[in-house]
């Protein structure tokens, strides 16, 4: 974030800031989910909310992920604010039917007369034995369905600017989460702002290839960057922010510049967001299309055990080493002999 | 419903002005499908407009009414625009949803009717969320939401009546048990059929209905949307029905081998459109009638004479602004 | 099909010869779903089988999907092969924890010591007032998940031998099916045959342009390479019959052949099978990229009205304008002046 | 359980063993645990043993179990390996998955063990469809699926519970009603608590059980279960229990303020291993425990001792043969 602020605050404290100021702001807006008024508070992220705005606007659920996405939809089309929270994008699989058949299509079937202003948050698990059904990044699904818009920050600033526009947005929105970012800090201005969607960022300027870097996997494109500079290699880095819509001129205008592009995803590629962006990059490019790959989830499910796991998400090693290939496709196979796991991530303990 | 009072008598009226005027949409509905111009699947109610009606009838205009495909007589019986019904099934840029709903997914928010799916038992907590909203409004205004008997199977429905019942969300659930989903019939879904008694588990209160007699289907709603209005909390209408066509389409289906006609003729032998009118004299009944002929055949050439929607129209409403 | 038989079948009979042979042959093969042993049949698709089968192996459900989609999932695990029949794909958004988190991960997850081999089958609806939740095809969902196999045919060929093969598999199969498919004939052998997945099949050959058409969408690539013809333009068809596993070998040498690819989907294109098929052969050709292109569904919901309908998919004639835009990019737009909608879809009533 | 005759002391002896087993295991997880040896969640059952070994204890071989990603207890009552078990919490190739499926997704189809799930409700779908094969196969067969109060509240639930009836499946439905979802409590969640009630209208025989007395909970258990093998069909039990330690985590949580360390209180009080232990004779005990010990050392040794999984091993399994 180039963005000038005195103060600095990490993912999970600019999410419930924001959260704070837009129920404050409009009284419409309420939290919904099983847990968000507890002690946790889904990880701080709704700390204090049960609070300053009580049972009503702050409210626990049963399990019931189907029924209460409808709930919302209605309330939504009643005028309300929604903001659903789930602590795993997984179990949006549950909600599909309301999402897909229901919030997505009602103001076009109902040609207006109704909106759906609701936001479903969800949260990318990983690491410390999340396995096969904590783990999923499920946001292609939702960018494949019109009248969705999906959106996945990757920092903090960038956290409370669309979860304000989320929220005022008057259409349901995806809001995709990770984990391992909650501990991230960026400067973050108090008073409210949104951050619009559609505008991707370039959060590391370069010449010789693009890395397009998707939710978590932003942070290892970054760090890729860095091990990639070390080899006389440079490498613009692009944070889309919204997946849908997508900001296809931004990485286009990139992908021309340097030739080069490679989309790495935090989730499986087949028919994916790697794909998507592949997709509408190669189709503008009618004369000379860029050299181009995509890097995601292994095509497995996620395994427990960190002797697998390792291997089943890319990392900045891994992706400096592709990006080396398709810089030098005539040198041997380079890999940096560094650590695959970041800090902060080799860190993670939980709380689950 | 004695039909002693004036009072008695105008509702009678009313009543069989709505009964009347949705079994004759149907049927018209039926005589013009074979033409093609309804070029979509139609759900008919004829049969089974008595559930509608006696529920409606007791609805503020300010009260909101959500139902299914199955929906022209929950639309009209609540007030919906029917030369917009008409325009919608014929595809024409006056339909209420400029010809992108058909039959399927009517709606009309001006006479607060929500918008119907296609997909069974998707607008329950659709519409317990909206009552969910009215609670909060704390106006009184309650949600009146249908849906038949194989909605219940779904899953969803049970975790919509433990939210409902959790939270006391003013909403009015009615089961329009007409004993078939498609041609499957209630025995090869149901375990048993104590649905009311299980509604009850949840604390809601439950009202059985063996035959759709209209008034007594509006005495049940009148006293159950009272209550709601008062914080009750959700009520459940079960109402046996029977639908008088086939699943989808305008056609009878007694020569398919899922039911005889046999089955049919108890229900026509109290057939609520005929006994309502017959409570009418004669005259005023037949004020009634020429006046909805004059209203269907009017909305028909509306919907006849109404332009199809420009090309552009496919790109309108993906999201809101 | 250009394989020898005396006989021809419709799609609708080939479907039922194959579910009627595997049951015959294989007694742990049964078939369940709403309404899959009344008169109607499904179309006729299960038409018979509850008399020679009897209502243990022919079964009606409740209105459960979620619940009779993990049912299936552990008669699978103890051993039996269900066929889970749904009329529209649109509602397999009921089903999609169950398939998602189990079916897809269950082998996997569990190390081997189970297996699912189940089959969905799901039919997508088109015309005759369809509209938003009764004519989606959302194969692209199911393709993105490890685990799952997705396959989709286009000719009662293919559409028996796939389907004896998709009983046989040991995995869950998303079986996708189109409406206006059903009553389209092929030569059918009569003796039981599988299809092999992952190989798609060249449907019409050329040398100036490939067309891949997804289910559907295929009839009106094969239309589109007949109007094509007339202007000169030499059209490969490619039906890729199979979407996971995807045969990107035949697409992309074909796509090397000719220079140019125009993928058209019975989809969305975000981020759906298109954006995979695009995305997988880009990435093949470092060197020289073809001139790529896709084609799907409008990006709205769909309307139910014909005279929306007609502009929210792509027909022979708007894929012939846009492969002839591709190959004669210099020349002005050409429009062949022909019915958008093919004989047998504008004969189409239902039912339903 | 009187305790005067050999057989009856041989099940309490058998019942103690089992529930000291799980106690110790998941004591010696707990212990184990900020060495970061585990390094995945854990969920465990430590207070609420006796609803699983009660239940199992009546379960046949060839009788199959599904649980939850709270399984140790289920898991190793049914006879789950020890040894794979504590591989697969290490994330080792030896564990039951080879450390695909850790804590959460503990699966022993050798014992009848149906893998685990960690999304809630998911498995009992899939439970009911083992038991429909098993009904297919008329072996007498059943199976028992156990799942927590907060799974109820899933539409699967209600869902199954209306095919399993409708089908007369053999299927035994165990609800551990440990009054948390997480930290959620039932009044947050339920309408009401008549959930027996509820499963009663599917034509479900049910029995609740408001302490997690083992040998109450066996007896009902064996009634069930012997009903259920002679066609009964679906029988659920609830039974009140409780969560002693944290929802995920080795830790107490008397601290955190959704709960007090008095509300543990009574249900120490009837600490089902001590009682069943005391029950025994000193020596016959202290066998038992010695034996127990040495059986979780070597579980914890051979984890130990075994290798991670090649880095092939993450592309097997993907599809089956
Ligand atoms: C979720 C879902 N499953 C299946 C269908 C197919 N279908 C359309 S109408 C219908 C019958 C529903 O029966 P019921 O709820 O009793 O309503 P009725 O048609 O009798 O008014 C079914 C199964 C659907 N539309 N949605
Ligand atoms: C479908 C789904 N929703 C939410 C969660 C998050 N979650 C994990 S455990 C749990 C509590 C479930 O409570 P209960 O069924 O009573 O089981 P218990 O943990 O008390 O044994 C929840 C909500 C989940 N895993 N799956
Ligand atoms: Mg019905
Ligand atoms: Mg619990």
């Amino acid at each position: 974030m180039s963005l000038p602020s005195e103060r600095s605050l990490s993912y999970v404290e600019a999410l419930q800031e924001a959260l704070a100021q837009e129920m404050e702001h409009d009284n419409s807006v309420f939290v919904i989910g099983l847990n968000v008024d507890d002690h946790k508070a889904i990880q701080g992220t709704t700390q204090g909310l049960i609070d300053t705005f009580g049972p009503e606007r702050v409210m626990d659920t049963p399990l019931s992920e189907d029924a209460i996405t409808g709930i919302c939809i209605g309330a939504a089309m009643a005028g309300m604010r929604p903001v659903h929270v789930h602590i795993r994008m997984d179990f949006l699989m549950l909600c599909m039917n309301q999402l897909v058949n229901m919030a997505a299509k009602a103001h076009y079937m109902y040609a207006g007369q109704v909106s759906v202003p609701m936001v479903s948050r969800s949260i990318i698990g990983k690491s410390w034995g999340q396995g096969a059904q904590h783990s999923q990044g499920l946001h292609s699904m939702f960018m494949h369905v019109p009248g969705l818009k999906v959106v996945a920050p990757t920092n903090a600033y960038d956290a409370k600017g669309c979860m304000a526009a989320a929220i005022r947005d008057n259409n349901p929105v995806i809001f995709v989460e990770h984990r391992l970012l909650y501990s991230t800090d960026a400067p973050v201005p108090k008073a409210p702002y949104t951050v619009k969607f559609g505008k991707a960022r370039i959060s590391g300027a370069g010449t010789d290839i693009t890395l397009v870097g998707v939710s978590y996997m932003l942070v290892e494109c970054l760090a890729a960057r860095d091990l990639l500079a070390e080899v006389g290699i440079s490498a613009e880095v692009i944070d889309p922010v919204s997946l849908m819509p997508l900001d296809v001129d931004t990485i286009a205008a990139s992908a021309e510049k340097t030739g080069r592009l490679l989309v790495v995803d935090n989730a499986w590629t087949a028919a994916g967001a790697s794909a998507e962006i592949i997709a509408a990059v190669c189709e503008r490019h009618a004369e000379k299309t860029p050299v181009v790959s995509r890097m995601g989830y292994a095509p497995t499910t996620c395994p427990t055990t960190p002797a697998l796991e390792k291997d089943f998400y890319p990392n900045a090693s891994t992706i400096a080493s592709r990006a080396h290939a398709l810089f030098r496709p005539n040198d041997p196979a380079w890999v940096p002999d560094v650590e695959p796991t970041l800090p902060h991530e080799a860190a993670f303990r939980g709380p689950f | 419903m004695s039909g002693n009072t004036p009072a008695d008598m105008a509702i009678i009226a009313r009543v069989y002005r709505s009964l009347r005027l949705i079994r004759r949409t149907e049927e018209e509905i039926a005589r013009i499908y074979p033409t093609d111009k309804i070029k979509s699947p139609v759900h008919l109610s004829i049969g089974q407009e008595a559930v509608a009606v006696g529920v409606c009838d007791v609805l503020n205009d300010d009260d909101v009414m959500s139902a299914t495909y199955r929906g022209h007589a929950a639309y009209l019986a609540k007030g919906g625009d029917l030369k917009q019904m008409m325009a919608e099934l014929f595809g024409k840029a006056t339909g209420g949803a400029k010809g992108k709903a058909g039959s399927m997914h009517l709606v009309d928010m001006k006479a607060n009717v929500l918008g119907m799916s296609a997909v069974v038992g998707t607008t329950i907590p659709i519409a317990a969320g909206y009552a969910f909203a009215l609670g909060r409004e704390r106006k009184g205004r309650i949600v009146a939401c249908f849906f038949g008997d194989g909605a219940t199977e779904e899953g969803v429905f049970s975790e919509t009546l433990n939210f409902a019942a959790l939270h006391k969300l003013p909403v009015l659930f009615i089961c329009e048990n007409n004993g078939f989903a498609i041609h499957s019939p209630l025995s090869n879904r149901w375990a048993t059929e104590a649905l009311c008694e299980r509604v009850a588990t949840y604390g809601i209160t439950p009202h059985l209905l063996d035959r759709d007699d209209v008034f007594t289907i509006r005495e049940t709603a009148q006293k159950a949307a009272d209550e709601i209005r008062h914080g009750s909390g959700p009520q459940f209408i079960e109402c046996k029905t029977y639908r008088w066509r086939e699943h989808v389409g305008p056609g009878e289906d007694y020569n398919d081998s899922y039911r005889k006609r046999a089955d049919l003729e108890p229900w026509q032998a109290h057939d609520q459109v005929k006994l309502t009118g017959g409570m009418l004299d004669a005259a005023e009944r037949q004020t009634i009638d020429d006046e909805i002929e004059a209203v269907i055949a009017d909305a028909v050439q509306f919907a006849e004479d109404s332009p199809w929607p420009d090309p552009e129209e496919l790109f309108n409403h993906v999201f809101a602004k």
